[in-house]
């Protein structure tokens, strides 16, 4: 088995490897294919991985050592548990989807073989994120997912919002791994190690306030990697790269890294509840708050990333409420429907030739109906409609929620289902349906490559079908994760609820369909709802962005040059120059001292005596007057 | 009223002084070898009231010695005022200024 | 009556004489050789020099076998002292003086050199100064002194342009100042003690507690204010420039280093019994010289356009360095004091042998000095073995390790460290630091300018095959000084000790 | 009381004639003063028993040394009227009695020793040139001959700086130059 | 042969440089590389034949030197000093290689030859004055690369670069001789061998106020807050080959220095001032990456990087524990090599264009796509990416203070923002966005020489990003010793407290037990 380990975790890194060789030269369609191909290769190794895990074994090597000093000891080790095969699967389908994918997508791009690149080699990262046996293995792939998140939102670095957008989101990632990083010494520094078993057999012998520090460090990290608020405007700016890169990273995996993490340190956060419950909590809000920034959006991106953002509050709030194997099923969940539906926006945009506001689109679905039935079935799945995957997953959080007695936690959540359901067929409805607006713009829409269509289709499938794996899922990951079955206690309430969100659902779609279905005219601006505070609001994502460009960043610049102008160069520069200027100075100064003249010498000459013959004097009478 | 030593002592720094001076104050550098002369002479004088006082002949032996290098001292200094003069023509020590600093 | 004094020969030790004589016999029979026939060429009077030195050198090392035997060597009624320090500085007064008076030897023709009696006044120099640091007798310290500063004036005078009689009579009246300063403090050392010799002053001014306290102080003003003009301290200094940049650059360096050598062992016997003494007034003063001039003159030295006066101040500066060995006052310090100059030697030796190659006879337009900096601009382009050579001179002077001076700065401070001065040894060496930018500074000139168009034979100008081999000489001395500290140590350490100092 | 009155006499002739040649523009008043200061000097160091002393300095002195400097002030033409910048006159003064002042503060403080030994004591009834003459070549033998060195070097010196040699510089000319004069140019120093 | 290795390695470099005298111009460059490679491989020979598990140290030579005073002519490696000694024999290697310099090639080669004599000095020196004589000699010819083959300040740079550091090290001079002075008093000898030094037990006092004298030398050197300001003027005018070497083996003198002198002499006052000085550290981590971020010119971003990253090196160092200063040991091979090639790199845009601001350069992403990969590469390693070579030590650093302080090491662990944010805007700045200067244009991308250069750079980043055991490992042992050796000196409780105690942990030799 440690073959198909090795395998699926370096299957990738070859094909990024193959795809760097020719990184240089003009596209040839052999990378895309090779890299897709490597990936299966991951994938299907990933699956054998599965059916061993699945018969109750796991995998654990140990490759070699990586830093080893003092009592520090970090190996290269993976294991496959039934929760790192779990992602291992959700990456590797849906990598090797997006793969497939781009190599149509990216037809026409200079940087094809670049694209693959980076692509491969953040499935390696990530597959090293998922798979290694210890925190400072988890961050290599950390730090080595956010490299390639930065390569690829900056892929077009020709763009300056691209290249903008790259950086932001890596060095927002990295304010939050100064989070990890710190939780990481901690874990070592009181348990010794960095290996999760020993990690977690130490962690209960540990005082309750060192516990209660360590999961708040690492959940910053966490929070960073699946932007949660604070540090969530790098991710819908991050829309800037490629769309096959925005479903595989900002959508199905990347972004779920946090979850992951939380899930993964399951042993430390079930000791320290308080701050389950903040994660909880703050799940549950930046669900609601982004979930509203998505409802008056104009660019089809960026509501999607924004219904990411939101769904990551969700599997926020589930593993903060230690329903682990709940977050983990709706992370898995939601990167197949999220994915299918960043590709299918990826398909409007090839359409569109890259117009991203959905008002200027509208009736597509006649010239793109296999793009249309697909994203329509991932909204369907997004918004959590029976039988589809967000049903089962989605569902399970609020009765959670309500099972754990944090009702206002439940009433937000379901608010936000609502919203959901509305934004994303919003969404639906204005790109497929109602007017050809796009017609004003002159642009002539046109159906994907088939190939394309035909490599999203397992993500349509999965997105469908996902729900009925939840038991075997469940019976899987429960050998790792805590076995907590939440069960509304009354039958009723279970069905009233169940039913009442479906419902609630429904009318939110219906309400979107209702109002946008046959919208006919692209908003300029003027409209009194466009201007109303509420509307402006949301629409400039709450000012945050903005308070961050005016509260850190030009502060931070002009801090820096005042940094280096005022206090660097005025101040401790001029200072070492200063003592030199008045050693010399005192030289031209007093050179006169000198000044040829024989009888100024002369005179010098008697000065000094007089003053010794003066010192002399004063140390006698001194002398005498101590002596007597 | 005896003459003790400190009596010459005084005497031989009061002529010291005026030697101080005239070394200071004179620019012609004949004049001001007058002065280095007054400089030694008023030494000798407390040398050999020295040796008078504490019956020793080392002060006496001192002041032999002073004249003698008084005397040398005479001839290097005319010997290096002729040269000097022969090449400016002047013996004020103000117009010797073409170093400085 | 007098009683008829009888004296046997062997107590008289003439043999304590031999250097010196064979000094003055040597400048004797270089005016006879010039009555017999006039109109003989330098090389011979230089080589007659030479050869006289090396008897004296060789009559000088065979007194150090006899103190290391037998101790020091009275001679002569106790006037002359043949201790260890006396042989150590006689020592290195005469290498001092074979080393540069090969310098007289340059391709280019000077006045002086046309002079037999410059090679007989050298001779008689050299022998004055022998015979002020081989005794404790102030008589005839003083004696020495002024025999040995009169040939120097008439020697820097015969360089024969306005400068150097400028300098001469600088430096003449000055002196003549100092020697009234030390008869007057001579005076009042034999008012209190009524001996005029060293040990004998120490011994009675001990046995009187010091009880005479303001005379000491006084006398003690006059005689610092004396060797504080030979060693050049501030404010006794100001002859120093001048008198080097108006006299030839050879003899500027020989003025660098050997008298004041001689001064600093006259200074060590008359000051030290006084700061070992406690007479705490003397601490001061020589801390607040040592202090002065070590910095004063390092900054003026800053300041300077031409390499000659730069050099001319920072060797005022090495001396307040070294002047802080008789402060510290202990044997390391002692010792610190002779190898300091013993490697000081060489390392000036070589600068200013470099200076003089560099000399030429016209002034070019513009300049008012013989070197100034410019004149060194580009200089690795034009020449670039000189260039290194000045570079290493250059680094050593700064105390670049391992070049020599290094370790005699090294050991000085050290000293100073070890005898718990630890404010003097951080001022000495935060002066190191001030000292190294004037040197770079030449070094820039040299490595990092651009060479002055058509000017560039200039370099050459003075250069002959005995002057670049006493480049090589200094520069061998200054880069392997280091297998030479050892062996120098040891020697010092011994002829110092057992001098008791 | 002799020898107070003698002392307090030529002590205050001493300094009037030491403060003329000091303070005097004229050079003549000058060398006269200091002529006739030198000679009373002499009658301290009579009073003071040291007869050959005060012989020594009338000969040198008012011999030699005013005969070397009244040929100089002839040399010079310094016979009128010095005229000289004065710059801090007062400076000057200051420091001179400030000087005096200081030293005179000590000096006034009788010296107190047990311990002074005189070495070559003054025996009664000895010449004091003998008893010199006495301690001159035998003790002070070895400065006595290095004074004759030094007044060779003196003398030397003095010759070879007044000497005609020196009215051309080689220093100063071009090798050039030096080349055609080499035949006139006899490197003799004592030669005139 | 191999008794006398670091003398050879030492002294044939100096050799070669006074034989390359004779050389002809023309030939010169590839006599360099040849003399660069011998030695180079005379350095992998010393690694080869060094035996890890020893902490102690080996190759030892000793000559007596100046006996009387003490000096000795001592040499010797450990885990510590192997690899700078092997960087230093690298770069020089790699810095000859891709010299593009063409004024005075001769003279520039023989000057690095002198220079490379003085590091590997430096480093192998195991006498205090032996040591200082490399130190100091090392200033004269980086002085004359700055000053001859540099920019229009080259002047003043060199100078300033000379004085500051000259001043500083004199004031160390005196502490070294006052711990002589110290030996001599306790065993009435004198000594500047550091082995013996070890020995000393020194009263707290004394130790504060050496530490002090000490440090002035090593911080100017590092150089640390607020010492540092020759540095930017240094990189900024020298050529590329005076900045590489400069970066990558100079500054590490005075790191090192702190590891070999500081620690194991003055345990004490080493905790004493551990607090202040990570607060110094701290202050050039943050503050120089602002002023980094503030920069026009690529070089000087580079240049104030190093002085942030020396910072991480500082607090590792004094963090004090075995993780820590392994961890700067290590990230001082990892600076170097990461800051060497940022500054080669800066070099090739330079012999292009002649110029280094920033706001002439953009879009060479296009242009010159190896380049910006390569530059692409060498700044994520100066970000600290895992798996590259920084990440290692900053890692370990940090790590390692966290023990002392939780909320120091928070702070300074803002190095990886600020970090990442100067260098990915300066990176966004020259290399994103479209060609907007007509001179950029066509621009000829990275040429053989130059990855000649760069290519072992970017393996070595790396290769010891993934596998650093090789060397980590060697270093492990050495400072667990030095470790050790503090605990055991350690006078005051708070020192014991803080410097862990080793000793049966594992079975290291401690260093006096090696001598």
């Amino acid at each position: 088995m440690e073959l198909y380990l090795y395998v699926a975790l370096f299957a990738p890194l070859v094909g990024s490897l193959y795809a760097a060789l020719f990184s240089a030269s003009p596209k040839s369609k052999h990378v895309g294919i090779v890299a897709s191909g490597l990936l299966f290769t991951s994938f299907v190794s990933s699956a054998i991985l599965l059916s061993y895990v699945m018969s109750g074994h796991i995998v654990h090597v140990e490759m070699m050592t990586w830093m080893a000093t003092g009592d520090l000891y970090i190996p290269f080790g993976f294991v496959v548990d039934q929760v790192s095969v779990v992602m291992m699967m959700v990456v590797t389908i849906v990598s090797t989807v997006v793969h497939i994918y781009s190599i149509g997508y990216m037809d026409h791009d200079k940087g094809f073989n670049r694209f693959f690149s980076w692509l491969s080699a953040f499935v390696f990262s990530m597959m090293v994120l998922v798979m290694s046996d210890n925190f400072a293995g988890l961050f290599i792939g950390w730090e080595g997912v956010g490299l390639c998140s930065w390569g690829l939102i900056g892929f077009w670095y020709h763009k300056e919002s691209a290249t903008w957008a790259a950086n932001e989101a890596f060095i927002m990632n990295r304010i939050a791994d100064l989070g990890m990083l710190i939780g990481i010494f901690l874990l070592y520094w009181n348990t010794g190690s960095l290996q999760y078993d020993v990690v977690f057999a130490e962690i209960g012998n540990l005082p309750l306030v060192v516990t209660t520090w360590i999961g708040i460090f690492l959940f910053i990290g966490a929070m960073g990697k699946s932007a949660q608020f604070p540090l969530h405007t790098w991710l819908a700016d991050a829309m800037e790269g490629p769309t096959p890169v925005s479903a595989l990273i900002h959508a199905a995996t990347m972004v779920t890294a946090g979850v992951y993490l939380v899930v993964r340190a399951n042993p430390i956060y079930d000791l320290i509840p308080n701050v389950g419950l903040f994660i909880a909590s703050l799940g549950a809000f930046v669900a609601l708050f982004a979930a509203s920034m998505a409802l008056v959006n104009r660019d089809m991106k960026r509501i999607i990333a924004y219904s990411t953002l939101s769904q990551l509050g969700y599997m926020f709030v589930a593993a903060g409420l230690g329903a682990y194997w709940v977050a983990l099923f709706h992370l898995m969940a939601h990167a197949f429907f999220k994915a299918l539906l960043f590709l299918g926006a990826g398909n409007v945009m090839h359409a569109m030739h890259d117009e991203l506001d959905p008002f200027k689109m509208g009736g597509l679905r006649k010239v793109m109906k296999g793009t249309f039935v697909m994203m329509t079935l991932a909204s369907v799945a997004l918004a959590g409609i029976y039988p589809f995957a967000g049903f089962f997953s989605k569902d399970l959080i609020l009765e959670v929620g309500f099972v754990e007695h944090h009702y206002v936690i439940y009433t937000v959540l379901l608010l936000t289902a609502g919203l959901t359901a509305f934004y994303s067929f919003r969404l639906v409805a204005l790109i497929f349906h109602g007017e050809e607006r796009y017609k004003l713009f002159g642009i002539h829409p046109h159906e994907a490559y088939k190939f394309m269509l035909v490599a999203m289709s397992p993500l349509l499938v999965l997105a469908m079908i996902a729900g009925a794996f939840k038991m075997t899922y469940y019976q899987l990951v429960i050998s790792v994760l805590p076995d907590t079955q939440y069960h509304v206690h009354s039958e009723m309430t279970y069905w009233i609820m169940t039913i009442g969100t479906q419902l609630f659902v429904i009318a939110a779609i219906v309400y979107a369909y209702k109002k946008y279905s046959n919208w006919n005219s692209v908003p300029d601006g003027t409209s009194a709802m466009e201007n109303s505070f509420g509307y402006k609001l949301l629409s400039n994502q709450y000012y945050i962005p903005k308070f961050y460009e005016e509260v850190f960043s030009k502060p931070y610049l002009e801090l820096s040059r005042i940094a280096w102008k005022q206090i660097d160069l005025k101040i401790v520069d001029a200072t070492v120059d200063g003592i030199a200027n008045v050693i010399y100075k005192t030289g031209e100064n007093t050179r006169d001292i000198q000044n040829g003249n024989l009888s100024t010498m002369l005179r010098w000459m008697v000065v000094g005596l007089v003053v010794l013959i003066t010192l002399a004097l004063a140390f006698t009478v001194g002398y005498n007057a101590v002596g007597a | 009223m005896e003459v003790t030593l400190n009596h010459y002592l005084v005497l031989s720094t009061i002529l010291f002084a005026i030697g101080l001076v005239g070394v200071m104050r004179r620019k012609n550098l004949l004049m001001l070898f007058f002065a280095t002369e007054i400089l030694l002479n008023a030494t000798n004088i407390a040398f050999a009231a020295i040796s008078h006082y504490i019956g020793d002949l080392s002060g006496q032996m001192f002041a032999f010695f002073i004249i003698a290098i008084a005397a040398s001292e005479v001839a290097i200094g005319l010997g290096l005022l002729i040269v000097w003069f022969k090449r400016t023509g002047k013996i004020d020590l103000d117009q010797m200024n073409s170093m400085r600093g | 009556m007098l009683e008829p004094i009888n004296v046997s020969i062997a107590s008289l030790n003439l043999a304590t004489l031999a250097p010196m004589v064979i000094a003055i016999v040597g400048a004797l029979t270089i005016l006879v050789i010039d009555m017999i026939k006039g109109g003989l060429n330098k090389t011979l009077y230089v080589m007659i020099s030479l050869l006289f030195l090396l008897l004296d050198l060789g009559a000088l090392v065979d007194f150090a076998g006899v103190f290391l035997k037998n101790g020091t060597v009275l001679g002569f009624f106790d006037v002359m002292l043949m201790d260890g320090i006396a042989i150590l500085s006689q020592i290195i007064i005469v290498v001092g003086s074979m080393l540069f008076i090969p310098l007289a030897l340059t391709s280019k023709r000077f006045h002086e050199y046309n002079y037999p009696e410059y090679f007989a006044l050298f001779l008689f120099m050299i022998a004055g100064f022998q015979f002020m640091v081989a005794t404790d007798n102030l008589i005839l310290i003083f004696v020495g002194l002024e025999t040995a500063s009169l040939a120097l004036y008439t020697l820097i005078a015969l360089h024969n342009r306005s400068k150097s009689f400028e300098a001469a009579v600088k430096y003449f009246t000055m002196g003549a100042l100092a020697a009234g300063f030390f008869a007057f403090g001579a005076m009042i050392l034999y008012a209190i003690s009524g001996s005029v010799e060293i040990n004998q002053i120490a011994t009675v001014l001990a046995e009187d507690h010091y009880r005479n306290i303001g005379y000491v102080l006084v006398s003690m003003a006059f005689m610092i204010a004396a060797f504080g003009f030979k060693l050049s301290m501030v404010p006794f200094h100001t002859w120093t420039p001048d008198v080097y940049e108006g006299s030839s650059a050879a003899l500027a360096g020989y003025m660098s280093i050997v008298p004041k050598i001689a001064a600093f062992v006259v200074a060590m016997r008359l000051f030290e019994f006084l700061v070992h003494s406690g007479v705490v007034w003397l601490q001061v003063i020589l801390y607040i010289g040592v202090v002065v001039t070590m910095t004063a003159s390092n900054i003026w030295a800053l300041v300077q356009s031409d390499v000659k006066r730069m050099l001319a101040y920072s060797s005022i500066s090495h001396a307040g360095f070294v002047m802080a060995a008789i402060l510290i006052g202990t044997t390391q310090s002692n010792t610190g004091l002779f190898l300091y100059w013993a490697l000081f030697s060489f390392t000036n030796l070589g600068a200013f042998t470099m200076l003089w190659v560099n000399r030429q006879k016209d002034l070019l337009p513009g300049q008012s000095s013989d070197h100034p900096y410019e004149k060194f601009s580009g200089m690795v382009k034009t020449m670039p073995m000189g260039a290194v050579m000045m570079a290493l001179f250059m680094l050593s002077l700064a105390g670049i390790p391992p070049f020599g001076l290094f370790w005699g700065k090294m050991y000085m401070i050290g000293s100073a460290v070890s005898a718990g001065y630890t404010v003097l040894a951080l001022i000495m060496a935060l002066n190191s630091a001030i000292a190294g930018y004037y040197y770079l500074k030449l070094i820039v000139f040299m490595f990092m300018k651009e060479p002055m168009v058509g000017y560039e034979k200039l370099y050459f100008m003075n250069a002959s095959l005995s002057l670049k081999t006493i480049i090589g000489i200094a520069a061998v001395g200054t880069i392997f000084a280091v297998f030479a500290v050892n062996p120098l140590l040891e020697v010092i350490t011994l002829f110092v000790y057992n001098s008791g100092y | 009381m002799f020898e107070a009155i003698a002392f307090y006499l030529f002590a205050a002739l001493t300094i009037t004639m030491f403060t003329i040649t000091v303070m005097t523009s004229q050079a003549l008043y000058a060398i006269t003063a200091m002529a006739a200061g030198m000679i009373f000097i002499s009658a301290f160091f009579f009073i003071l028993g040291a007869d050959f002393l005060g012989a020594i300095q009338i000969i040198v002195y008012t011999g030699a040394v005013m005969a070397l400097y009244a040929f100089g002030m002839m040399f010079f033409d310094t016979t009128r009227d010095v005229v000289e910048k004065r710059t801090n006159p007062q400076i000057v003064f200051v420091l001179g009695v400030l000087a005096a002042v200081m030293v005179v503060a000590i000096f006034v403080a009788p010296i107190v020793s047990n311990n002074i030994q005189a070495l070559y004591p003054i025996q009664e009834g000895v010449g004091n040139s003998q008893a010199v003459g006495m301690v001159l070549f035998t003790k002070y033998l070895v400065p006595f001959e290095l004074a004759a060195v030094m007044l060779l070097v003196a003398m030397i010196g003095g010759i070879v700086l007044a000497g005609k040699k020196m009215d051309k510089s080689l220093t100063l000319m071009k090798e050039e130059e030096i080349g055609l004069m080499d035949d006139t140019f006899e490197p003799k120093a004592g030669g005139h | 042969m191999i008794d006398h290795i670091l003398t050879l390695l030492i002294f044939f470099p100096a050799l070669a440089a006074m034989l390359g005298f004779v050389v002809t111009k023309d030939s010169m460059r590839a006599y360099g590389i040849a003399v660069a490679f011998i030695e180079f491989v005379l350095s992998l020979w010393l690694w080869y034949a060094y035996d890890p598990m020893i902490s102690g140290m080996q190759f030892m030579e000793s000559m007596p030197l100046i006996p009387a005073f003490g000096i000795n002519y001592l040499l010797g490696v450990d885990g510590i000093s192997l690899f700078i000694i092997i960087l230093s024999t690298f770069f020089t290697l790699i810095g000859i290689a891709s010299l593009t310099e063409t004024r005075r090639l001769k003279d520039l080669i023989i000057t690095l030859l002198f220079l490379e004599m003085t590091m590997v000095g430096v480093f192998a020196a195991l006498d205090a004055i032996v040591f200082y004589v490399f130190w100091e000699l090392s200033l004269v010819p980086m002085l004359y690369i700055i000053g001859a083959w540099g920019g229009p300040l080259r002047i003043y740079a060199s100078v300033k670069f000379f004085l500051y550091t000259f001043t500083g090290s004199l004031v160390m001079l005196v502490g070294m001789l006052f711990m002589a002075y110290f030996y001599y008093q306790a065993t009435g000898q004198w000594s500047f061998s550091i082995l013996e030094w070890y020995r000393l037990i020194l009263p707290e006092n004394f130790q504060l106020w050496l530490f002090a004298a000490f440090f002035l030398g090593f911080a100017i050197k590092v150089p640390m807050f607020p010492f540092h300001t020759w540095l930017p003027y240094a990189h900024g005018q020298a050529p590329t080959i005076g900045s590489v070497i400069l970066a990558a083996i100079l500054l590490k003198m005075g790191t090192y220095a702190f590891v070999r002198f500081s620690l194991p002499l003055f345990p004490d006052a080493s905790v004493f001032f551990m607090f202040p000085i990570a607060i110094i550290a701290i202050i050039m981590i943050i503050y120089t990456a602002m002023v980094a971020y503030a920069q026009e010119d690529i070089k000087q971003v580079v240049a104030y990087s190093s002085v942030s990253h020396m910072g991480v090196i500082i607090l590792g160092t004094f963090a004090l524990n075995v993780e820590g200063v392994s961890g700067s040991v290590f990230l001082m091979l990892a600076h170097g090599v990461v800051s060497g090639a940022l500054f080669l790199l800066v070099g090739v845009i330079y012999d292009r264009r002649h110029t280094k601001l920033m706001s002439e350069f953009g879009g060479l992403a296009t242009v010159m796509p190896r380049y910006a990969t390569i530059f692409g590469i060498m700044m994520m390693a100066s970000v600290g990416l895992p798996l590259t070579i920084n990440f290692v030590g900053e890692f370990l650093c940090l790590l390692g203070f966290y023990k002392q302080s939780h909320m120091l090491t928070l702070t300074a662990g803002v190095a990886i923002i600020v970090g990442a944010i100067y260098m990915l805007s300066a990176y966004k700045k020259m290399f994103f966005g479209t060609v907007t200067n007509e001179a950029n244009r066509n621009l000829k991308d990275i040429n053989r020489t130059e990855m000649l250069g760069l290519i072992p750079l970017v393996i070595v980043a790396i290769w010891l990003g993934i596998y650093p055991k090789p060397v980590l490992e060697p270093i492990n042992n050495s400072v667990e010793s030095v470790i050790q050796l503090m605990h055991d000196k350690a006078q005051t409780p708070e020192a014991k407290a803080r410097i862990p105690d080793l000793s049966g942990n594992n079975g290291t030799i401690s260093l006096q037990e090696a001598h």
